[in-house]
């Protein structure tokens, strides 16, 4: 009887669709915490993965904030690296060569100050072999419009989103932002705009005090939230976005062990990001995706779809 | 060199308290000591943190490796929360280990190397002056006064030439560390100039010191940096120190040991 | 030399004016965290505390939420209590009488499904002895207005709290909700509605899952999520709106310790509360009330002010 | 009676794993001896978490208390991080705790105990039972198996009649507790009935059992419920379960000890 059960018990079935980008399983790395992928290949199988989202890039090379940059606080991480890249042109010459060699699924995270820059973007990755999809982050803030974040303007969010689907043939997965009253609204804005597919949470946007010095511990004095501690809300998000919108959610935010990954498959997302978890630990998401399978197994789910609770 | 980097529990076999606060930790590690260059680090979490706060691991550089045993030191100072849950784990439990990191001191064949080092700042220099045994070299050691100075008989053991000064006079010279090396420097040829590195970590404000001294007289100069880390290895990029072209270098790959004038001072 | 330096260092002056609520030191117990105060009366010395905010009361009482209501998340709390309480009479007969007998200054902390509840809860509070000010949560859904909740639209924020501070002669204080865009634009206008002071933040919107049982842990799915974790957005928050309105802010938010009250207090906060930390440890605000001080003579300051950081 | 709470550092005076995974502390607390009574618990702080995660305290019942010693002893099980981190803690260390809280067992003074102890369940009980001492009473033990019946001895020593029973009957009756009392129950006068009061704690399934027993028989019945509690205290209404009135009562002020009859099943 034992031996019957145990062989009922197959190997599930890992793959996902996230529209027209299909990956063999559902544990990703995410933007800014993985660099290129090069550095993290003698501590990981990068293999073994979904995908690789790399380091946010922009249309030039960006120096950054001043340091400090980063500052812990209870479960959870501030960060204000200000988006220092290498540039569309280092990514392509430099960094996308050793992710096409090595086979990596590689989704590219852009951000621009317009819509304009968006675009260019796009274009600039359209056809380059080795880029799998595009990650639009839009919560940076847009120069543009006057500081309005891209991210928390449901329409702005539409047209970047319009732009970069326009500008090439590339599935757009558009990242958004928790710095918002209503992120179903902008989820909404983003389907509408033609996105493939919605990523969620960026950072919450924080700060923290040196009460030694008697001044804000970041050079840039705000910086995002990520890790363990805002896991509660992207899981909120997460759930909400999923009974919103018709495109699958790729759910991130505090992601530290396969039981945090469940969480999010179960609330409505197809496939997950490990962020600071990575920092913490590079192995983080090889055990995450043992753990996955290990309880999928255990508890007889052959899909990673059917995880999802359906209500 | 390709990086050979491990990540792994790794076996506590010894923490003592060699001056109060002050530690020693000696963990099982044979990778790290085939693989290891003095100056370099390792990201560090304790075993015996329940949850996840404090969240991340803690750079301790490398104190001193030991290839035969397989064992590699950490002297660590308790500051915070992490090393406090560090200074309590007993031998025969756990840390988790990630390294070794970064770009340790670059010694040339040629070269007479100067050690400088002030309080806590002696941690990676032991591992260097060791790397030296045999050579011309110089250990210049500084304490506030004599019940701070750490590790003077484990640098006696090197045969390197040691000089000793503690500010209120109370061991050695009674002085800075930067104004022992002035002496030194000031007695040398300048041809005898050109063929020394200074390598040097302590706080910040010495090493600024010691970097200025350099300059006057000359000398070339490497200091170990320490800033605020996440990942230790190169991922999130928040460890940016000011380089002297109005960039930013980063302490975990770039560092933390840099040619001093690489840096905005 | 040494003991000429002690002598100057005299007992910092530890009064706060909250527009015209002056309270002993600017050390609060937040609402929902400290019940009626009765129930910690044999644990901490309340008269040495600036005030007790009482848990929420509505005009009816309420029966709360089906459990569970509670969940520990990394370094946070998640709560969905669905605010259970005796309602204004029982408040009124059976909560305040004790208060009173006892001296302790009480803020008591609102809510209404409507502008008009609210304004009868301020009615109903007008000119009892005891009452020291009002709370006014405007975190709950906006029933009447097809549940978007008055804390997230400037509009609707405004109108209750015109409404309160017409119905009523004491110091109005609104607290604000984490959950919107720019907590600012609202702040801004509840000053103009004639707030005497804001309070900031109140919880910030979560979920859990229960991954074996497949479901949300909490009876009422989402809940709010308190505790360390949401400190660096709460002092965030109290930072951007101290810079927007110039009514004084009292700061709220993972406060556990004499530091993190201190990071508010810098961040422009003219008093805090401590909510999830007495919870923790029912002595908690005492500890933090005793380490300002000890602080404060540390460093020389003679007043809660003088700890703003002005840029 | 007056709360006399109290909430301190408490050293810890034993901890041992009786059975795999099973602890007894013993801590070193007068206050509490003096003014607790069976069925009331404390909320726990480990010491050794060096963070604020876990963030809170956990509940759990006064297992026993020596007056004399001025010890409270916890009889508690491994589940997760909170009782893992007890679990590492040594004599010498300290927990912060908070008690004694909640509405104990109220036990009248012309009544016939009967208790009734599945699991880990049996932690209120030892105290109870030490204070019917010379009472007629009766304690109804249960496990799945003799390795997991747990505190035979101490419950033997306070001299009350001890049935025990385990499912697979590799020690005492064989099977439920519910079997053991039904039988107990059955055999006796309308009249004793009246005069039996049940007090049970246990996993849930078996309270609902033996509650529904006792309604059967129509005997009074005190049980103790667990539900999540994030202050122990009365503060954040977080520890509701149903009422038989359709409203919520709360775990950690109007029980853990309730009369039956209150609760919705
Ligand atoms: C490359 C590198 C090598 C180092 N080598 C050693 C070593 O060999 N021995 C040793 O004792 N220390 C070393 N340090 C410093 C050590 O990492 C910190 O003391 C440690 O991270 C503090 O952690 P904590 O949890 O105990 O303190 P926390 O609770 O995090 O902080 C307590 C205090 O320490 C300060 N602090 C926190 N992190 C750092 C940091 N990374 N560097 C400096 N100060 C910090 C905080 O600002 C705070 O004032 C090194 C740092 C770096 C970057
Ligand atoms: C009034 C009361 C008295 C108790 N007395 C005892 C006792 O004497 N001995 C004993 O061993 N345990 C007792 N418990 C249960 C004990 O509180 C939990 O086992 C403990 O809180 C788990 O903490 P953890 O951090 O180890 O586990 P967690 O990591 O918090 O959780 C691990 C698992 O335990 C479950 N759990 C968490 N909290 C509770 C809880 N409060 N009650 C039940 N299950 C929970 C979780 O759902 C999870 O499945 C009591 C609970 C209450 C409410
Ligand atoms: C150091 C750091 C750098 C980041 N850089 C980017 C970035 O360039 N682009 C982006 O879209 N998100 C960036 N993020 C956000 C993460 O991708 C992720 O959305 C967020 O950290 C929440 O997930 P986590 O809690 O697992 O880290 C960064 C996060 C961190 C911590
Ligand atoms: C259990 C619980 C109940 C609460 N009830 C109320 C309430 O009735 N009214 C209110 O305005 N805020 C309520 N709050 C919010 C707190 O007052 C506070 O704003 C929030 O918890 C953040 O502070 P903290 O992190 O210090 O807990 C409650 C919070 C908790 C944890
Ligand atoms: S610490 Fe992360 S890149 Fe240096
Ligand atoms: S646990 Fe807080 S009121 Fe019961």
């Amino acid at each position: 009887m034992t031996s019957h059960t145990e062989k009922e018990k197959k190997e599930p079935d890992l793959k996902v669709k996230l529209g027209p980008l299909i990956l063999k399983n559902p544990v990703l790395l995410a933007s800014g915490t993985c660099g290129y992928g090069k550095e993290l290949k003698d501590l990981i199988d990068l293999k073994r993965l979904g995908a690789i989202v790399v380091k946010g890039i922009s249309l030039e090379p960006r120096k950054g904030n001043p340091p400090p940059r980063i500052h812990e606080t209870p479960c959870g991480l501030l960060n204000a690296i200000g988006l220092e890249n290498v540039g569309l042109e280092a990514f392509k010459n430099e960094k996308l060569p050793w992710l096409r060699e090595h086979k990596l699924r590689t989704i590219v995270n852009i951000l621009g100050n317009s819509v304009a820059e968006y675009q260019k973007m796009a274009e600039g990755l359209s056809g380059l072999e080795g880029v799998d999809a595009i990650e639009v982050n839009i919560s940076c803030p847009n120069v543009k419009e006057g500081g309005v974040a891209f991210g928390t303007d449901p329409r702005a969010a539409n047209e970047v989103t319009r732009a970069v689907k326009g500008a090439c043939d590339l599935p757009v997965i558009v990242k958004l932002s928790p710095n918002v009253t209503d992120i179903c609204e902008i989820a909404r804005a983003v389907e509408d705009g033609g996105a493939d597919c919605v990523s969620l949470i960026n950072t919450i946007l924080g700060m923290a005090i040196d009460i030694e010095k008697r001044r804000p511990v970041l050079g840039n004095v705000f910086g995002g939230l990520s890790g363990p501690a805002i896991r509660p809300v992207a899981v909120r998000m997460v759930w909400q976005v999923a009974r919103t919108v018709k495109i699958p959610v790729i759910g991130i935010g505090g992601i530290s062990n396969f039981q945090d990954a469940l969480e999010f498959l179960m609330a409505g997302a197809s496939a997950i990001q490990v962020g600071t978890a990575t920092l913490v630990d590079p192995g983080a998401s090889e055990k995450i995706l043992t753990g996955i399978v290990d309880f999928m197994v255990r508890n007889n789910y052959s899909s990673i779809g059917e995880l999802k609770i359906r209500d | 060199m390709e990086n050979r980097r491990i990540n792994k529990q790794a076996k506590i076999v010894g923490n003592v308290e060699i001056r109060p606060g002050i530690f020693v930790m000696t963990i099982l590690c044979p990778e790290i000591t085939t693989s290891s260059s003095a100056g370099q680090f390792c990201m560090i979490r304790p075993g015996n943190i329940q949850g996840l706060d404090p969240l991340l691991r803690r750079p301790l550089s490398i104190h001193l490796t030991d290839q035969e045993k397989g064992h590699v030191q950490f002297l660590y100072r308790v500051v915070g929360r992490g090393t406090r849950a560090l200074s309590r784990q007993l031998e025969g439990e756990f840390i988790e280990v990630l390294g070794p990191l970064g770009r340790g001191f670059q010694v040339g064949e040629d070269e007479i190397p100067i050690l400088v080092g002030g309080g806590l700042g002696v941690a990676p220099l032991l591992f260097l002056a060791r790397q030296l045994v045999g050579r011309r070299a110089i250990v210049i050691l500084g304490a506030i006064t004599k019940s701070q100075l750490l590790r003077l008989e484990p640098f006696r053991e090197t045969g390197l030439e040691i000089l000793v000064s503690t500010e209120d006079g109370s061991f050695g010279n009674q002085g800075l560390v930067t104004e022992v090396l002035d002496r030194l420097l000031s007695r040398l040829e300048d041809e005898a100039k050109a063929n020394v590195t200074i390598f040097s970590c302590g706080p910040y404000p010495m090493l600024r010191a010691v970097y200025h001294l350099c300059s006057v007289h000359g000398v070339r100069c490497e200091v170990s940096l320490e800033t605020t880390m996440a990942c230790g290895s190169g991922l999130c990029l928040g460890c940016a120190v000011k380089a002297k072209d109005g960039g930013y270098l980063h302490v975990c790959k770039d560092g933390p040991c840099f040619r001093a004038e690489e840096l905005a001072w």
